[in-house]
């Protein structure tokens, strides 16, 4: 068990797991959507329905794979492949469980310890514009182009609160990599408080998830692929397969976007008063505290699921005005205040 | 023309997002756990307001307006006198009847002299707006409560007289037949001759 | 208006063709819109879509005929329609309507009009991006095709009502039916305002976008909601009250603006305006005898005397009116119908003029362009 | 592949189509048309009360290349063919029509000088659904009907067979 | 009563003729009139709302009653030979404008006559903004044409249809006309 395999052994199962996560999302969508509006949602594709990601997939698959005509082939294709790059290599350095020891030797549950784990992530994250920009200028349709443009302008003004956000939380832990940052979330602080960002950075935690929705396109954020204004958005010209990575690139930008905001405010893998190594074995402690994280993460999946079905969705000027206006300053203002307290209390 | 400029103060709550936000997320909570835990009971019927049509399907009113059926009288005598007062009423024009002079061995087949020797519906065209029923002046042609209509082809759906009797009879087993039509009390007719006269009036209002 | 092409003076616009089959464009309406960037300069509208030729066909239909296809015009509210029809050719031939089929005919026109509003608020959501409040709403729209159904056996073309009165009795177990309807409705109607009206996001996509003035409404001949929202307030059934709409108190809402927002509200209290009118109305039903009369002395074959008449009524999209010529023969000479969303659409090009792209989608849906109605 | 998948039904060639089939079968995303009162009976079979979304079409795609059943609910008058032929014509392949109330089977009661007697006229219809409008069940008696013949369809051998056909006359695709 | 008083007053000359049927008035006026005589009623009466505007085509109506006539004729042909005098051959369109007054609620009907031979009506698209379409539509069922109208083309129909569908005339199945989809060339597109 050299350190090669189990490096590979890490990215197989980091892979798989998102795309499971992914196909149970498009059930989790279906189902939580239909419940909260008072009907059944699917429920005929195997128990409960369980197998309809399963037919959507195959059906997917078998449709026929064309590009418009005057789609500019090259581009048409590259849009969803960089848009499904990018929302899978962003897991590369968020570490979803302590550490797990098979054999006398230690894994740490992470698939790359990056030091500089936070600018890895906003880096990558910024990738996603490619994904909408490419795909819906390639597919010469003028909607795909409108919400192309609209996802580019959305995503890059977003990507700023949610930087200085991830930024302040860096600053209160004194360390880029994500590893250190949730390390240090172990314990309480103010006596009864446990060490989690959310308690440390309040106003932090509320920049960044309402920088997190608009860079998932969700509900309130979700112009570039409006149903009811641009047919499909971006991806109106999108069938088959590709129009399949379109969609699971979505779910599986949700899913890492939760994992951040858990890493990061939300204590990792401890539970807040427990301290868990110290009962459970080595191996058992490894699996329990990957399974506290999936847990968490879980919790926010459903959030967008449940926000999306409730709200309506905002104008492109009001969007814009929200991005600029509110969300940056509310970010710089908790920059300056986190800045302010360290000096005061170290 | 200068369009008027609407500037709306918002109290405080409504000037943060969040405060509104939340409320509807309880809105949608308390439904989705209503529903959450019906889903789970056993049976077709679990959430109250879905019903999952193949398996448990809704209630239908007895006048619903659905397939057509050719009536058969007490003792099983077809009713219809091939008339062709519901061809002639029809805004579709989607019914055509032929007629045929009943000979002496079939007696007891057919109420009347004549009999349609076929009588067919354009269920493609029809519009089912219960006019034919309405004018029929032997009642014989009444619409069941049949919707399960879909074909694969155009032609399946033009239905025949065999298929309207055992239409009937079907519905004669499943005891579903519709309760005959209430005649319509009309104004003004005077109230003795309104019996008789209202009576044949009022059934036949809309006759043409 | 001129071609829009020559109004806009700057070259550099992008035609969108917001074609026929659009999500939010109700299947047959197609505006091509002049897009720079976001802000919409102006939209060429091409309607007919959907014009069936109603008018050539009720020219070769007799009177009795034409009752069905009258609850096709507005298919979000048949009823509506099938009753301005029939009063226009009773005011032609002179008949009058026994007491008890007219309050039929208001209790089905007010439940009606609430399944429109429904159909519209329902959509206007859906187009913002709120999916939620048009399930919840449609439910009670189910319970109202009940009650049609149980009336006279069809859920939405329903052919209600003959000319001269109506058809058949309200089904006895109505009362449980519309006490459970209202209940419903009340309970959907408040779940609707809690999730939308006081939604910060919600009113920065209605309040201000698209607004009309009064004397711009009145001189497009806007009538109905829209009209209200600019402030005047005029009803039909308060100005013109047709039948026994002067027994009954109800109030007009009226808004201020003309905005989306202000159409949508009227609507919200014009559905619990509505529901009032139903109950007084039952309640002077109950007064009534079983065997009142249902239907006026009329003939068998209905040909009334020549002559033309106009005939409009309160439809909940606003003045449904009738122009009927009749020759003395059983079949109509001419038929008209001014159907309200035809006048109220030709003045989209004009409201849409520098807003943006959403608030096409946001106007289109607060009008409540029924393509029935308006390509006949 | 083997020559007998070729020709024959291959026991590997029918578990496929019966997979293929069975994704295809439970997932029929629609293409509501819907243009008159039929689109509005649909919005009913769509809503809570009968709820389509229970068969898979949960997700009504209004752009043609994403969707595999093109629901016609409501007239099609002359000037609305290019406009609907044009949208069959963008489908992606395996596509199915169902002919929603009397107006699309068959012109229904307007039989005018606008009005399109039938789309049979125009694309090819798998289910006629009669009825003006029909009830949302029977709507959903006609999907049921359709994931029916979805179920007996051959797409391998269709695609052996044109294959094979193409060997022969030596056309490239 | 009043209604009809003040009308008669008010376009003294021009009224043809004021008829009353089942409770609605209609006032004739001559064609070229008509935007002098609406825009007086509007201002002074106060009829500032258009509700609609009706075209007829009277040509069935007219072969009827002359039909009738020479059937009657016929009959008391035997008894006397005078043959009645030729009433003068009324223009064959018509078109009518619906008039609302919203203070008063009352509702007045103005008609003009258009000859089929000249088919040219003034456009009140000035005095309403609300009479665009419904002249567009009115041209595209009858062929009225409306000088002074903004952008008058066909609205209910494609442009490329050839008749008028609601003359008398036209049969209600149509004449067979067709809408073909025309792929466009094949054009270059922007990109190979």
């Amino acid at each position: 068990m050299n350190e090669w395999t189990i490096a590979i052994i890490k990215v197989v199962f980091i892979w798989s797991w998102t795309l499971l996560i992914a196909t149970i999302m498009t059930w989790v969508e279906r189902r939580g959507s239909a419940l909260i509006q008072d009907r059944l949602g699917p429920n005929i594709a195997g128990p409960f329905g369980l197998f309809q990601p399963l037919a959507d997939g195959i059906k997917l698959f078998t449709k026929e794979e064309f590009a418009p005509k005057h789609a500019h082939k090259i581009l048409f294709t590259l849009g969803p492949v960089l848009f499904a790059i990018q929302a899978f290599s962003a897991y590369a350095v968020i570490p979803f469980g302590d550490k797990i020891v098979i054999n006398a030797k230690e894994i740490v549950l992470q698939v790359a310890d990056v030091n500089i784990g936070f600018l890895f992530v906003l880096a990558v994250g910024s990738l996603a514009v490619y994904g909408f920009v490419v795909g819906g200028w390639g597919s010469n349709n003028k909607y795909s182009l409108l919400g192309g443009l609209r996802a580019t302008a959305q995503l890059l003004s977003y990507e700023v609160p949610l930087g200085l956000a991830m930024l302040a939380v860096c600053m209160t832990y004194g360390s880029f990599s994500l590893r250190e940052i949730s390390l240090d979330q172990a314990g309480t602080f103010l006596g009864f408080l446990p060490n989690w960002g959310i308690f440390k950075q309040p106003l932090g935690f509320l920049v960044f998830i309402v920088a997190a929705y608009a860079e998932a396109n969700r509900v309130p954020f979700d112009l570039p692929e409006a149903e009811s204004e641009l047919v499909a958005g971006y991806h109106t010209e999108y069938g088959g397969m590709r129009l399949g990575l379109y969609l699971f690139g979505e779910y599986v930008n949700l899913y890492t976007l939760s994992a951040l905001m858990v890493t990061i405010y939300f204590g990792a893998w401890h539970i807040p008063y427990v301290d868990m190594s110290s009962y459970l074995g080595p191996l058992a402690y490894g699996i329990v505290s990957f399974l506290v994280f999936f847990l968490k993460c879980a919790f926010f999946l459903w959030l967008f699921v449940w926000v999306r079905w409730t709200i309506p969705r905002f104008r492109f000027d009001q969007l814009m005005g929200l991005g600029w206006k509110s969300l940056i300053p509310l970010g710089l203002l908790n920059l300056f205040v986190t800045a302010f307290l360290i000096q005061i209390t170290v | 023309m200068a369009k008027p400029v609407v500037q709306r103060k918002y109290t405080l709550g409504e000037r943060i997002y969040l405060v509104e936000i939340l409320k509807g997320l309880g809105l949608t909570w308390k439904h989705f756990i209503f529903n959450f835990r019906a889903s789970l009971k056993p049976g077709p019927h679990t959430v109250p307001t879905c019903w999952q049509y193949p398996w448990d399907r809704r209630e239908i009113a007895p006048v619903f307006r659905g397939e057509h059926m050719l009536s058969l009288d007490e003792k099983g005598r077809e009713k219809c006198i091939a008339c062709g007062m519901c061809a002639r009423v029809c805004p579709a024009q989607c019914i055509t009847v032929k007629k045929g002079k009943v000979k002496e061995g079939e007696e007891e087949k057919y109420a009347g002299k004549f009999y349609p020797a076929s009588f067919e519906i354009d269920l493609l065209r029809c519009i089912f707006c219960g006019f034919c029923e309405e004018t029929c002046p032997k009642s014989a042609i009444v619409l069941g409560q049949g919707y399960e209509l879909a074909q694969y082809e155009g032609k399946e759906c033009i239905i025949t007289k065999e298929r309207l009797i055992n239409n009937f009879k079907a519905a004669l087993d499943s005891g579903n037949l519709k309760p005959p039509r209430k005649k319509v009390p009309v104004a003004g007719a005077k109230e003795k001759k309104s019996l008789k006269s209202g009576d044949k009036k009022g059934s036949k209002a809309q006759e043409a | 208006m001129g071609p829009v092409k020559q109004r806009i003076a700057s070259e550099d616009y992008v035609t969108i063709n917001v074609g026929p089959s659009h999500p939010a464009m109700h299947g047959t309406l197609r505006a091509i819109a002049y897009v720079s960037g976001e802000t919409v300069l102006g939209t060429d509208l091409e309607i007919g879509y959907l014009h069936r030729g109603v008018e050539k066909l009720g020219e070769n239909l007799t009177y009795h005929q034409f009752i069905p296809i009258t609850d096709r015009l507005n298919y979000c509210s048949a009823i509506a329609n099938n009753v301005a029809y029939e009063m226009a050719v009773e005011k032609l031939m002179g008949v009058e309507v026994p007491v008890k089929a007219q309050l039929i005919r208001i209790i089905m026109t007010e439940l009606s009009r609430i399944a429109d509003h429904i159909v519209l608020v329902g959509i206007l959501g859906v187009d913002l991006g709120a999916f939620t409040p048009f399930f919840y709403l449609f439910i009670q729209r189910e319970e109202i095709y009940e009650i049609f159904e149980w009336y006279n056996g069809a859920r939405l073309t329903n052919t209600f009502g003959r000319i001269g009165g109506v058809e058949s009795d309200l089904p006895e177990d109505f009362e449980t039916r519309w006490h459970e309807l209202k209940k419903g409705l009340e309970k959907a109607i408040d779940e609707t305002d809690k999730l939308l009206t006081h939604n910060r996001i919600w009113m920065d996509r209605t309040i201000g976008v698209t607004p009309i003035s009064a004397e711009d409404a009145l001189s497009w001949g806007f009538t109905g909601p829209c009209l209200r929202a600019c402030g005047v307030k005029r009803d039909l059934r308060k100005d013109e009250p047709y039948s026994l709409y002067s027994q009954f108190d109800f109030d007009v809402p009226t808004g201020k603006h003309g905005d989306v927002f202000d159409r949508y509200m009227i609507r919200m209290i014009e559905m619990q305006e509505s529901m009032k009118i139903i109950d007084q109305a039952f309640d002077l039903y109950k007064q009534l005898g079983p065997n009142e009369p249902l239907m006026a002395k009329v003939p068998k074959i209905i040909k009334p005397p020549e002559g033309e008449v106009y005939h409009a009524i309160e439809s909940p999209n606003g003045e449904l009116g009738f122009y009927i010529k009749s020759d003395g023969t059983d079949k109509p000479y001419r038929i008209k119908i001014r159907p309200p969303c035809y006048m109220i659409f030709q003045a989209f090009d004009e409201l849409i003029q520098g807003e943006m792209i959403s608030d096409l989608i946001a106007c289109l849906s607060s009008l409540n362009i029924i393509a029935g109605e308006l390509d006949r | 592949m083997a020559i007998e998948a070729y020709s024959g039904d291959g026991w590997l060639l029918t578990k496929l189509e019966q997979l293929i089939n069975w994704g295809r079968k439970r997932s029929p995303w629609p293409l509501p048309y819907g243009t008159a009162c039929c689109g509005i009976e649909m919005m009913a079979a769509l809503a809570s009360g009968y709820d389509m979304a229970r068969f898979g079409a949960e997700r009504p795609s209004f752009s043609p290349r994403q969707a595999d059943v093109l629901i016609e609910a409501g007239t099609i008058t002359k000037k609305m063919v290019p406009i609907l032929k044009r949208i069959y014509d963008q489908m992606a392949e395996p596509k199915w029509v169902i002919a929603m109330g009397a107006c699309a089977c068959s012109g229904g009661v307007f039989r005018t000088y606008s009005t399109l007697q039938g789309i049979d006229k125009v694309i090819p219809v798998d289910v006629y659904v009669p009825g003006c409008p029909p009830r949302p069940e029977g709507l959903l008696y006609a999907l049921l009907k359709l994931i029916e013949k979805i179920e007996k369809d051959h797409p391998l051998h269709k695609k052996a067979v044109l294959l094979k056909g193409e060997l022969q006359h030596g056309t490239q695709r | 009563m009043a209604l009809k008083d003040s009308v008669s007053r008010l376009l003294q000359n021009d009224l043809i003729a004021l008829e009353e049927s089942a409770g609605c008035i209609f006032a004739e006026v001559p064609k070229d009139k008509i935007v002098s005589c609406l825009s007086s009623l509007r201002d002074e009466l106060g009829f500032n709302f258009l509700s609609d505007i009706v075209g007829v085509d009277n040509s069935a109506l007219y072969e009827a009653k002359a039909k009738k006539a020479k059937k009657k004729k016929d009959k008391e042909g035997e008894e006397n030979e005078t043959p009645e005098p030729e009433r003068p051959a009324l223009p064959r369109f018509e078109v009518i404008y619906l008039l609302l007054n919203p203070d008063t609620n009352e509702r007045l009907q103005v008609r003009i006559r258009v000859p089929e031979d000249d088919l040219k009506v003034q456009s009140i698209t000035s005095l309403w903004k609300g009479a665009n379409w419904p002249e567009r539509e009115c041209f595209d069922m009858f062929g009225i044409r409306f000088e002074g109208h903004p952008y008058l083309r066909r609205l209910l129909m494609w442009d490329e249809f050839p008749a008028h569908p609601l003359r008398k005339d036209y049969p209600l199945e149509g004449m067979g006309e067709e809408r073909h989809l025309i792929y466009e060339p094949e054009g270059e597109g922007h990109w190979t």
